[in-house]
């Protein structure tokens, strides 16, 4: 629903586009904002869940009985108190079954009994006092593995889909996609030149900083409070509520600040026991995750096997691509390898493409969503394949990018045809750009690539509350991760016509406005942010209405200007005009309060690209590599709040330095993860990184009033290949395995100096 | 299980408390005492989200047992700001939008504190180092080390 | 009719065919339509689609009209971190 | 669990000596609450020894130093003798954590924790430093390298503890240098660590040298051959080649999560040769050089 997007490019903004304090500031900065683990209820109970130590088993019985002895323990929920209330809906039953094992535990750290006891000592002992009778089943971790014929099988209810014929056994492969047009046969054929190489990449966790946490406070009628931290309240609600058996208007969900996501907090974990503990108790139940459980009971991403062939002209010209995926996410069907396969190709125009993608499972956690899910990967092993093709031709990676780049009118890999695109202006960008003049140092190498992101809209629901005097109170459905409440308070402004300070925006609960999709999909200020300017909208006709009550003349002779009430034209009458506030002191007499709303399912959210530059230089005697500079270069379509851009950009950017160069899931044999905490799983710190430099363009998105388009997610697609591209260059060898660890690089360097 | 009797100064005001013999400062503060400003992200001394001083001494909270805090001074989020007055490190965060969830934030205030107490003239690297026990994951520390080295020039200046 | 082009995987569904040929004036009869004409669809379209229509993907919206010359692609519905 | 705060060492150790389950000392505590916190031990008694005036204070002793076990490295980072004498010791201890655990981590607890990883060992033990151990029978003094038997346990018997570390004195034209390698640049755990010390005569020639590698076996390492082969030469390119070559031969790595054993084996030729340049530097008074073991 394209809307007054014609104007966008003419219109100047009087505060869009400016870097207010954010109205949730002061608390953050004094310790007063109150987050998951930071709410407390009279008479709360310790929750604590019980966790499979095997990667692989059958639960044949579990004992409760002593545990439920201990004095001080008020509950204890086993499988038995979640009864399969999900009617058939199996994305629904593998929640269920994710939240609490039942007959067979999938992974290490799937929760198999939990309990409620009046402080942590008692509910840790009771844990101990719960006795499970477990039949060891072997496993398996690695997705390679795991599609191999004889590879220990998780569901015997999997039979591999989108492949003909129908497999008659079950497997661990649960569904094959396809996209793409062309012939890339006969595409190869028209190739001068051809790279083939085969990528793999460590599963990843968002590493959000917060751990998982609520307070859940249910009653015997029935009636239900819970407090946490999440993307989406709502979609905990609604989960929650049919997971067990409650009416959704029964359940209220307040979220909390939230600690950091990433996608991560796009599901439940806890949220349903602790409701169930405190159902059962009859007592607020607080449940909180150690940093251990974050790590092994919560949902990292996917670990890839990757293959890409890529055919060129001598010319530069691809002439043909082809990808396989293989991605394992966890023990559950749903692994992102189906945005995996549809991004893998789409920076790129093409006549001959083909993307094939395999959604595996494994002895892992089931994975959630984590920022631009699946495509990071693919973007790493088509990225690093295009700068060797680059090179092969005698280009530089940019003109070959360049030349070789989607724009408008490119059908894309996935299918649709693109309309007015960013990517081809951040590649030029690029190429202008200071960074790509700059020389480089000894063992110093320069890489680059390109990324995408599809980006979307959802339902929305913004209510917006005009007060007596004047000033505005916005409520969104939108939990707010980075800064989205300023954001909102910025559009509503802009929109009225009034003082941003005039404006605070909120995230109501779920008793309180109309339901909200989750904070996901780079959706909110695209999103949330339309909503509010519609609602402001829908606020101003009403107060305009108002005036025309006041002046006694036809409501559609009265326009709105800069926060004022105006006669239409002269001969409308002569009055002087009303402020926002003047007309507000009237409500009362004028037909009651005054509010502005909107409800909506968003769409038209228009897909993103960013292109990013890095040196890193490689200690060619241990292997360590160090990032020397970084640049990253996105379409913003329009940024509302430039300073919370510039950190989405630099957020994502160094998520993905983690990813390619220290982070991990590492399984032992056993099939458990050995560096479930942040000693071994090695997020960057402050001294491993120089400033990240960004660039904002902004060509609008047809289908926002401003030209928003999402920005959370583009930025941690193009820094896998990136980083890659540069250490490449700068240890003279092809890296294809992430991490990039210090041993892999010494490996290498050891196999190239064996070599020549 | 025999509870400490601890006698304190938190934030310059005296403050006793009972804690039981394992319990780490960082669970008084939080569960005893209220003040939920000092967080866990690990509670193995990896993240420093439960930074806090001790005798002027930067530490996490969570790797000091609540019974070793008897008689010394202890300084945490809370005690930063003076009245309505922020402290330039606060002011600053928010200036440069050092902060995206905010989660870790208290805690790297209060390490840049202890920083720039030792040092008041820090140079980049010595701002990345002196922050390297503070995990944040949104913002890639860009604006934070901004933002407490602008912190760093105003307080040179007053 | 419209022309509805569905991804690659989805063809043992459609009699091997990735281009479909639909009576519809909008989505929703776009998608209850594919689902009479395909039943091996129906479990994929209980998932969840998105529809592309010249080029703007839409993840919800029954409502979307689509004309005889519209671009339609069947994409996997839409998730995002 | 009990927490007890003795304020002299005997009381410390009778407490130690009389406790049935299982009792702890608590200094820095940086490793024990994490231990604590992870469930890998419920202790029954942790004795607090901060309270003990002895364990608090550095002191010159014999030309050399005398650091209290509950001495933090951050204390040992701002004392400027120290610092000049052993700089290598110094920012081993340094190297052991963040800024935060600098402020309460201590070298005997880092010793006493046994880790064949354990940061401020291997400069300790090329310093030649001793161990001062108070017990039921009186005092003892063993060689630090002498103190650790296994990745995790000690040689210190029940009711003993550590009071003090005791380093050395200084010979004029010594030097010492501990580099290690860790994947970021902080907060990480030594993948292979190595101290060197150094004593050079007149001319430049190397009359002593003791070289020391730590995550390269169940325990720290004192390598003989390294330091011979740094003995006697100007630690030019040969004597370099033969101390990595040493140093490489002397290692009993294992595959970890956080280096392969043929990452170790290589690494750690190549630490030594840079921690001995550094040493040689200082030895011969060139105090400008820093080392860049982050």
């Amino acid at each position: 629903m394209p809307l007054d997007s014609t104007q966008q490019n003419k219109r100047d903004f009087k505060v869009v586009g400016t870097r207010p304090l954010r109205p949730d500031g002061i608390d953050k900065v004094t310790g007063r904002a109150k987050f998951g683990a930071d709410a407390t209820a009279p008479g709360m109970l310790v929750g604590r869940i019980l966790r499979s130590p095997h990667a692989h088993a059958r639960i044949k019985k579990i004992d409760t009985s002593k545990a439920e002895k201990l004095a001080g323990v008020k509950a204890v929920v086993t499988r038995a108190d979640f009864p399969d209330k999900t009617d058939g809906d199996a994305a629904l039953y593998d929640v269920l079954y994710n939240i609490m094992a039942r007959d067979k535990a999938l992974y290490e750290g799937h929760a198999v009994a939990a309990v409620a006891a009046v402080d942590a000592r008692t509910a840790r002992d009771a844990l101990k006092l719960i006795k499970i009778d477990y039949e060891v089943l072997p496993h398996v971790t690695d997705v390679d593995a795991a599609m191999k014929p004889g590879a220990p099988v998780l569901h015997n209810t999997i039979f591999t889909d989108g492949v003909e014929p129908k497999p008659k056994k079950p497997s661990n492969i649960v569904r094959r996609y396809e996209f793409g047009h062309g012939d890339v046969e006969a595409g190869f054929k028209k190739a001068d030149i051809i790279v083939e190489r085969t990528f793999k990449t460590e599963a990843t966790h968002q590493g959000y900083i917060e751990p998982h946490a609520c307070l859940a406070n249910v009653g015997p009628d029935g009636q239900g409070e819970l407090w946490v931290c999440t993307q989406g309240h709502f979609m905990v609600r609604d989960t929650c509520a049919r997971l067990l058996g409650m009416d959704i208007s029964k359940l209220r969900v307040t979220a909390s600040e939230i600690g950091g996501g990433f996608g991560g907090k796009t599901t439940v974990f806890i949220e349903p026991v602790a409701l169930a503990l405190s159902r059962k108790a009859n007592r607020p139940v607080k449940v909180v995750m150690s940093r251990d459980e974050v790590f092994k009971a919560s949902g990292p991403t996917a670990s890839t096997s990757i293959d890409v062939k890529i055919g060129v002209t001598k010319a530069g010209r691809i002439t043909a691509a082809d990808a396989t995926l293989r991605y394992q996410g966890g023990a559950f069907a749903g692994s992102p390898v189906e945005f995996g396969a549809m991004s893998t190709f789409a920076c790129y125009d093409l006549e001959n493409v083909r993307a094939i993608g395999y959604d595996v499972v494994t002895n892992r956690p089931k994975q959630a969503a984590y920022r631009a899910p699946g495509a990071p990967m693919a973007a790493f092993a088509v990225e690093s394949v295009i700068e060797e093709l680059a090179h092969k031709v005698g280009m530089t990676g940019i003109d070959f990018r360049i030349k070789n780049a989607a724009r408008e009118g490119t059908k894309s890999s996935y299918g649709p045809t693109y309309g007015p695109i960013g990517l081809l202006p951040t590649l030029e960008r690029a190429k202008q750009h200071p960074h790509f003049q700059a020389p480089l140092g000894p063992n110093q190498g320069r890489g680059m690539a390109c990324g995408f992101w599809f980006n979307f809209g959802g339902q929305t629901c913004v209510s917006l509350n005009v007060n007596i005097d004047g000033t505005v109170a916005l409520s969104v459905g939108t939990p707010d991760i980075g800064g989205s409440r300023a954001s909102m308070c910025l559009m509503a402004a802009e929109e009225l016509g009034i003082p941003y300070d005039k404006v605070r925006a909120i995230v109501a609960d779920t008793s309180s406005l109309g339901y909200n999709d989750v904070t996901d999909g780079s959706r909110t200020t695209f999103a949330t942010g339309m909503a509010t300017i519609l609602a402001a909208r829908d606020a101003i006709k009403k107060l305009t209405a108002r005036a025309a009550q006041i002046w006694g003349i036809e409501p559609d002779a009265v326009t709105w200007e800069k926060g004022y009430a105006k006669p239409a034209g002269a001969n409308a009458g002569n009055f002087p005009p009303l402020s926002i506030a003047e007309i507000a002191a009237q409500a009362g007499a004028t037909g009651g309060p005054i509010a502005g709303h909107h409800e909506y399912s968003a769409d038209g959210a228009g897909v993103s690209f960013a292109t990013h530059i890095c040196d890193a230089e490689v200690d060619p005697e241990t292997g360590a590599t160090k990032i020397v500079r970084y640049t990253v270069l996105q379409d913003a379509g329009k940024a509302v709040h430039p300073s919370y851009v510039e950190g989405q950009f630099q957020g994502g950017a160094v998520q993905g330095i983690g990813w390619a160069l220290n982070e991990e899931y590492i399984y032992g044999k056993d099939g458990r993860l050995q560096n479930a905490g942040f000693l071994d799983y090695r997020i960057p710190v402050c001294s491993d990184l120089p400033m990240i430099d960004t660039v904002i363009l902004e060509i609008p998105n047809p289908g926002h009033p401003y030209g928003v388009r999402g920005v959370g997610e583009t930025s941690i697609v193009p820094p896998l290949a990136t980083i890659a591209n540069a250490v490449s260059a700068a240890a003279g060898v092809r890296l294809t395995s992430l991490p990039m660890s210090p041993p892999k690089i010494l490996a290498a360097l050891d196999r190239k100096a064996a070599a020549e | 299980m025999s509870n400490i009797h601890v006698r304190t100064k938190i934030n310059g005001d005296v403050v006793e408390y009972v804690c039981e013999a394992d319990e780490t400062l960082l669970d008084v503060l939080r569960n005893r005492l209220g003040l939920t400003g000092a967080k866990e992200g690990c509670g193995t001394g990896d993240c420093g989200a439960c930074s806090v001083t001790i005798d002027g001494r930067l530490t996490c909270s969570c790797l000091v047992l609540g019974a070793e805090a008897d008689g010394s001074e202890i300084g945490t989020i809370e005690g930063m700001a003076n009245g309505e007055q922020l402290h330039p490190l606060q002011r600053k965060f928010l200036e440069h939008a050092a902060l995206q969830c905010g989660i870790c934030t208290p805690g790297i205030l209060v390490a840049a504190k202890a920083l720039l107490e030792h040092n008041p003239k820090p140079t980049e690297t010595e701002v990345r180092f002196g922050l390297a026990g503070n995990l944040c994951r949104c913002t890639g520390y860009d604006k934070i080390v901004r933002a407490v080295m602008d912190a760093a020039q105003e307080m040179r200046r007053a | 009719m419209v022309k509805v082009v569905v991804w690659g995987s989805l063809k043992p569904h459609t009699g091997g065919k990735a281009e479909l040929e639909i009576e519809a004036g909008n989505v929703r009869e776009l998608l209850n339509r594919l689902g009479e004409a395909y039943p091996g669809l129906k479990p994929q379209l209980a998932r969840g689609v998105s529809v592309a229509i010249d080029g703007v993907i839409f993840r919800d919206g029954w409502h979307e009209p689509l004309r005889k010359d519209s671009e339609v692609f069947l994409l996997p519905r839409m998730v995002g971190g | 669990m009990r927490y007890e705060r003795p304020t002299t060492m005997k009381q410390a150790s009778v407490l130690l000596t009389r406790e049935k389950g299982s009792a702890f000392v608590l200094a820095g505590g940086t490793d024990l609450l994490v231990r604590m916190r992870t469930g890998f031990v419920e202790p029954d008694l942790v004795i607090d020894i901060k309270r003990i005036p002895a364990t608090r204070e550095i002191t010159s002793a014999a030309g050399g130093f005398k650091i209290g076990a509950a001495v933090t490295g951050a204390e040992l980072g701002e004392h400027a003798k120290l610092k000049k004498a052993w700089p290598g010791v110094v920012e081993a201890a340094n190297l052991i954590g963040s800024k935060q655990v600098q402020g309460r981590c201590t070298m005997t607890g880092n010793l006493c924790n046994a880790s064949p990883a354990a940061d401020s060992v291997p400069a300790l033990v090329a310093a030649g430093a001793k161990a001062v151990i108070v017990g039921p029978n009186g005092k003892r003094t063993i060689p630090v390298e002498q103190v650790p038997v296994a990745p995790g346990k000690t040689s210190l018997k029940k009711g003993e503890i550590i009071e003090s570390i005791v380093l050395p004195q200084r010979p004029p034209r010594s030097g010492d240098a501990y580099l290690r390698f860790i994947p970021r640049t902080e907060m990480d755990i030594a993948v292979v660590g190595v101290g060197v010390s150094v004593t050079l005569d007149a001319k430049g020639v190397c009359t002593d040298a003791r070289v020391s590698l730590g995550a390269v076996a169940p325990t720290v390492l004192l390598v003989p051959e390294a330091a011979k082969a740094l003995i006697g030469t100007k630690i030019d390119k040969a004597a370099l080649d033969a101390l990595a070559k040493a140093c490489s031969a002397a290692c009993r790595p294992i595959d970890d999560k956080r280096g392969t054993r043929e990452y170790r084996i290589k690494v750690a030729g190549v630490l030594a040769r840079r921690a001995a340049q550094i040493a040689r530097k200082r030895a011969a008074g060139n105090a400008r050089d820093r080392a860049g073991g982050k």
